[in-house]
């Protein structure tokens, strides 16, 4: 299998294979912050911090690496970016750090860092890797956006604490609370799977018929 | 449902629990006496009218044939064998198609004339023979069977199974009771009822030769409730006989069925995959009764047999056919098909099977005929199950028949087993109940036919190995 | 066997560089994440205990008050408020206490320097269901606890009665009962212990 | 012999035989009973109730029940439609939930939130699953638990009923006259308000969800439905039954903290949901010990809530939760065949 172009390898992450529309990893804080669009912008911008560096670093260790020690090194290098993310929010996003509580940390444990660490960082090219980075990073952070505008928007008649609807509107409690995180992804995944299915030129899908005749 | 087992506890009326309370629609043909058609041209005896292996013939094409007489042996133990039922010459071999859908090989034979008046003496020496008998007690167990054997006598209620076989037990089962089976729970048929009241002493003496050939000491007469005259006649023939009893059973289908009859009559369970026998007991039917008792006392064949021709015919009634009759040459002596009639039921509405082709011959088994118009045809739209729950309250084996239909419509053979799928008596509660119009009974069925071809399949293999 | 020892020397390595950047990253984040800290609890008791703080042209907020820890026992925290210009003047006390409602609860309550009213009550860690118990943010609905010390205070459905009547939330009494029971509780501590 | 060369819409399993004869399989007899009529039954159940409805709510029922009916219907056939499949609203369901609905919603409740409560009801209670018989949750209360979470404090908004003909209860949620419900009255105490008398209650003339509140009419359509035998009487005996027992141990260990039994029985929904909402056949257990199970788990967990817990009625939530357990309880309360399992 050639490998794809870079911008192949950056859209791959926002659109074909989007970590939590397409892929469904990293499914915990998807569902428990994206009740405000601030949450989710500041929960993409840490994750995408952390999927950079940890996916250049790794990738710059690659051929050092022998399969045994492998995750220990990944999880030592994902747990510095992610205190230090986490350090950085306390001090200078203080309100935010705690209206994400313990999600911060709990980006340690989150699928996409590790799986793209395993899939991309730990055979390409630092450029390839940063590339990939930014893309699933951006991604995340896209998707998580879509629920938080929808969640905000109807649960509090807000977007980025800015009004959108009127006074008249009774914000529908139920956006904000858990099992509207579950709705609203479950509409947006159905969505999203029905505008893929609608585009069979999709290319993936082609060479994997390819492949399978 | 729980109200009508009260209620039928209050009038001492036998029931089991569960089943369905269609109308029985009998009031057409239910005064009507019995009518001897006369004999068509060509009759067409088939050499499989019985469950188990065919009977092999054993006439030639062109040969005269006088009636009684042996045409076809016995094939195997459980077999019968097939006689000519009219005087005539055969033609040529050929096939007919059966009510369960296969062809099997049949002799047509071209009639002699008959006039009315024998025709007349015929069905009265059938119904009322006279001269002397001998008492049941002084005659051998092992000659009734070998009678009923020779005579090619099978279950005439529909089940055909051969009579002999079912007489034939071995000495280590106690056989207790017998009981004879004139409940007739399908709608529409009569036929059973006309032979109680018409051929009460016969129907009797064929129990008492019953009793006698398994040893049971006790007979138990099951007549349900909408049948009071047949219930009369039988409690005055049975009067002169102490080990005989008549029991009087609610009307509901399906009573008939020996998993019914024998709890409600007996208060006795037959075991799931078990047969009467295991509880002691078996169960003849009317005309099988008087078939036996015409085999026993006068060697008489199988040869003829009273069904109910009923439902959207211009003369409905019981009619009194030789085996080998065509359908449609009943029908037309009834007078033919009224202009609405859409669908020809070989049996009961409940259970009786769709014949498509009106030269199917009336066979030993064949215990009705039932037109229905056009507005009568149940046309089931199947919508969703919606779980209502209606067959699990009225199946009469306490299945649960919506999870197997719904099992071997998904094809998972293994989910429908472990649903008692194999249980099923088919007797067709389930769809008459449902809601949704599912034809739950045929998903069974077929799961059932799935089951039996894989475990002939296993068989076979096991055999090939071997 | 060569080829372990590089490994081994390499997560060593890796972890002497990491503990090292994280230091620096500790070092330099430390005092603001503690400022941090401060200032939330301090915008609250000042919310409690004099009203609104101003938020100057930095976007940063003009804090009136100092605090100054007292010691009262089994509550979170309790400080003696004194202006930020300097000066030993006591503006009031404000107690933060922890309980549970639906879950987790912490409150700020301000008191007058005498002891004798409570200026304000503050949440400063909820997670009440939203759209019911979470209305106990209100403030309108806090506004009611401004209320003498003399008497413990009595959550009431309907309307209050009496000057130590509070009224619960339609349909959050869990919630109202909670915060309602914290407020005694911390008020029946700073009475009993700063005397 | 005739030859029926109509062809009128048949049925999958009908067919023609070379004389004109149809071949069908057995039974060739019916039940007159079909899903549709089932429906129909539960809705001639429901009219008392709702005549009542419009006795105490005057046009607000009717503004209730003609939103739902829309929203329901609307949203049913859309969803046949999208997905190709054959249009389900002539089998009735929809028109049963969307009367379920209306009746446990408030009188007062804003048209926007009736609306998504039912579109909820239908859309995510029914259709996500696959349509009628598929839906594990009873739709109308998916409805009502969704409009609950998302709108608690309307959900929560009561007005007294009209006692007298006069002009008819404001319908500005804002304005409306709020009274509470005789349920929400006997959390803690209040003086002011006594509890309504029994005969009251039973009546309906009491605050509450637009066809809890007269018993009497709830009744004369369970009846109804009992002579039918659309419903049995597994589920009502159950949930009553346990309920009343629950709370009659309750009354009689602490009288003063507890309300009697025939309090109970009376106010808020448990009649109407013994005996309409619990009972829907899709979403209880097939086999009759099953279904005992399944009621008395209702009314079990009904008086929990309603003694214990925070919500001051707990029908709608109880029966949702033993919906949740009717395939296990259908698992465990398997009915043995007659003459036992099969051997080997």
């Amino acid at each position: 299998m050639s490998e794809p172009s870079l911008g192949k390898q950056f859209t791959n992450g926002l659109w074909a294979e989007n970590p939590v529309l397409v892929m469904l990893i990293g499914m915990c804080p998807t569902l428990a912050i994206t009740n405000s669009v601030a949450n989710a912008l500041t929960m993409g911008a840490a994750t995408t911090f952390v999927l950079i560096c940890s996916n250049v670093v790794i990738s710059l260790l690659r051929k050092q690496l022998q399969p045994h020690l492998r995750m220990l090194v990944y999880m030592l290098i994902i747990a510095t970016f992610v205190t230090i993310a986490d350090y950085a929010l306390q001090a200078y996003l203080f309100e935010m750090s705690q209206a994400l509580g313990p999600y911060v940390p709990l980006i340690i444990v989150n699928c996409i860092i590790l799986a793209r660490a395993e899939i991309c960082a730990s055979k390409s090219g630092p450029v390839r890797s940063f590339v990939d980075g930014v893309g699933m990073g951006l991604g995340f952070t896209f998707a998580l956006t879509i629920l938080g505008v929808i969640r905000e928007l109807l649960g509090m008649r807000t977007v980025l604490s800015y009004q959108v609807l009127p006074e008249a509107f009774v914000p529908w409690v139920i956006m904000i609370l858990p099992s509207g995180a579950f709705l609203t992804l479950g509409l947006v995944i159905g969505l999203v799977t029905w505008l893929k299915t609608r585009k069979p030129a999709d290319s993936r899908q082609n060479k994997d018929l390819e492949a399978a005749a | 449902m729980i109200t009508n087992t009260i209620k039928s506890k209050l009038t001492n009326k036998k029931v089991f629990p569960r089943g369905v309370h269609p109308h029985d629609f009998k009031e057409q043909t239910r005064d009507r006496a019995i009518e001897a058609v006369p004999w068509p041209k060509e009759v067409v005896i088939p050499f499989q009218q019985h469950i188990g292996a065919p009977a092999q013939p054993t006439v030639k094409p062109r040969q005269e044939v006088k009636r009684g007489e042996v045409i076809g042996t016995a094939g195997g133990f459980v077999s019968a064998p097939v006689h000519a039922s009219v005087d005539g010459k055969t033609g040529p071999l050929t096939t007919v198609l059966t009510p369960v859908g296969t062809r099997v090989s049949a002799v047509p034979v071209q009639t002699a004339e008959i006039s009315q008046e024998q025709l007349e003496q015929d069905l009265k020496d059938f119904l009322q023979p006279q001269g002397p008998v001998k008492p049941a007690d002084l005659i051998e167990p092992e000659a009734i069977v070998k009678a009923a054997a020779e005579a090619g006598l099978v279950g005439m209620g529909g089940a055909t199974f051969p009579t002999h076989v079912k007489l034939k037990v071995s000495p280590e089962r106690k056989i207790d009771t017998v009981v004879l089976n004139g409940s007739e729970c399908e709608p529409y048929l009569t036929a059973d009822d006309r032979l109680m009241r018409e051929a009460s002493g016969t129907v009797v003496r064929g129990l008492m030769l019953a009793m006698r050939a398994v040893g049971a000491p006790r007979g138990v007469i099951a007549i349900e409730d909408n049948k009071p005259e047949a219930i009369a006649a039988m409690r005055q023939a049975a009067a002169g006989y102490p080990s005989v009893e008549v029991a009087v059973c609610a009307a509901k289908y399906p009573m008939g069925g020996e998993r019914q009859l024998i709890p409600a009559v007996l208060n006795r369970v037959i075991p799931t995959g078990g047969l009467p026998l295991d509880v002691g007991v078996v169960v003849v039917n009317v005309a099988t009764s008087l078939a036996l008792a015409h085999a026993v006392d006068r060697s008489r064949p199988a040869i003829t047999r009273v069904l109910t021709l009923t439902g959207a015919v211009h003369r409905p009634g019981n009619y009194y056919v030789a085996i080998g009759t065509p359908l449609s040459h009943v029908i037309e002596h009834a007078g033919g098909l009224k202009d609405d009639a859409a669908e020809v039921i070989l049996g009961g509405p409940m259970m009786g099977v769709t014949m498509p082709d009106l030269s199917t011959p009336v066979t030993k088994g064949t215990s009705g005929i039932t037109v229905l118009t056009r507005d009568q045809v149940v046309r089931r739209q199947e919508t969703a199950c919606i779980r209502c729950g209606r067959c699990v309250d009225h199946c009469p084996l306490k299945l649960m028949p919506t999870k197997i239909s719904q099992a071997v419509k998904h094809r998972d053979l293994e989910l429908a087993k472990a649903y008692d799928l194999m249980a099923c008596c088919e007797c067709g509660c389930c769809s008459y109940v449902c809601p949704a119009g599912i034809p739950v009974v045929q998903y069974i069925k077929s799961g059932k036919a799935a089951e039996m071809r894989r475990r002939a399949r296993e068989k076979a293999e096991a055999a090939k190995k071997a | 066997m060569g080829s372990m020892l590089k490994q081994i020397w390499l997560v060593l390595v890796l972890s002497l560089i990491f503990a090292v950047a994280l230091a620096f990253v500790d070092q330099g984040t430390a005092q603001r994440i503690a400022e941090n800290r401060q200032q939330q609890v301090q915008a609250l008791a000042q919310m409690a205990i004099l009203g609104e703080p101003a938020v100057g042209a930095d976007g940063q907020m003009q804090f009136k008050i100092k605090l100054e820890p007292v010691a009262i026992q089994d509550v979170q925290a309790a400080f003696r408020v004194t202006p930020a210009e300097g000066g030993d003047e006591t503006l009031g006390y404000a107690v933060v206490v922890e309980g549970i409602g639906w879950d987790r609860l912490l409150i700020l309550v301000g008191l007058s320097p005498d002891l004798q009213r409570i200026t304000g009550v503050q949440i400063v860690e909820s997670r009440e269901t939203p759209g019911l118990g979470e209305r106990i943010g209100d403030e309108a609905w806090r506004d009611q606890f401004r209320k003498p010390t003399a008497q413990p205070l009595e959550l009431v459905k309907g309307r209050a009665q009496s000057p130590y009547q509070v009224e619960a939330l339609t349909g959050a009494t869990i919630s109202s009962d909670a915060v309602t029971s914290l407020v005694n509780e911390a008020t029946a501590k700073a009475l009993a212990q700063l005397k | 012999m005739s030859v029926d060369t109509a062809k009128e819409p048949q049925g999958d399993v009908v067919s023609s035989g070379p004389g004109g004869l149809e071949v069908q399989p057995a039974p060739h007899l019916t039940d007159p009973i079909t899903t549709r009529r089932l429906m129909l039954d539960v809705i001639i159940a429901l009219i008392p109730a709702f005549l009542a409805s419009l006795v105490f709510f005057q046009w607000n029922s009717l503004r209730v029940l003609a939103l739902c009916l829309i929203g329901c219907l609307a949203t049913e056939y859309l969803f046949n439609r999208v997905r190709n499949k054959p249009n389900s609203l002539s089998d009735l369901s929809a028109v049963v939930t969307a009367i379920i609905l209306a009746f446990s919603l408030p009188p007062t409740l804003p048209w926007f939130a009736v609306l998504m409560g039912a579109i909820v009801a239908i859309a995510l209670g029914k259709m996500f699953f696959g349509g009628l018989g598929q839906n594990i949750f009873n739709p109308a209360m998916v409805g009502r638990a969704f409009l609950m979470v998302t709108f608690a404090s309307l959900m929560t908004t009561w007005v007294a009923p009209a006692a007298e003909p006069g002009p008819p209860v404001p319908t500005d949620r804002v304005e409306a006259v709020t009274a509470a419900t005789p349920l929400a009255q006997i959390k803690p105490g209040d003086p002011e308000r006594p509890l309504p008398e029994t005969w009251r209650l039973f009546v309906g003339r009491t605050a509450g969800s637009l066809g809890e509140t007269s018993v009497i009419a709830l009744l004369i359509g369970a009846a109804y439905l009992l002579i039918r035998r659309t419903i049995d009487w597994t589920i009502p005996f159950g949930m009553l039954g346990a309920a009343l027992a629950f709370a009659a141990i309750a009354y009689l260990a602490a009288p003063g903290k507890f309300a009697n039994p025939m309090f109970h029985l009376g106010a808020g929904s448990l009649v109407f949901g013994a005996f309409l909402i619990a009972t829907d056949l899709v979403t209880s257990p097939l086999s009759k010990s099953g279904r005992v199970v399944f009621g008395a788990g209702c009314g079990v967990l009904t008086m929990v809530i309603r003694q214990f817990g925070t919500y001051p009625e707990g029908v709608m939530f109880s029966i949702l939760m033993m919906n949740a357990l009717a395939p296990l309880i259908g698992r465990w309360m398997r009915p043995t065949p007659l003459g036992g399992k099969a051997r080997g």
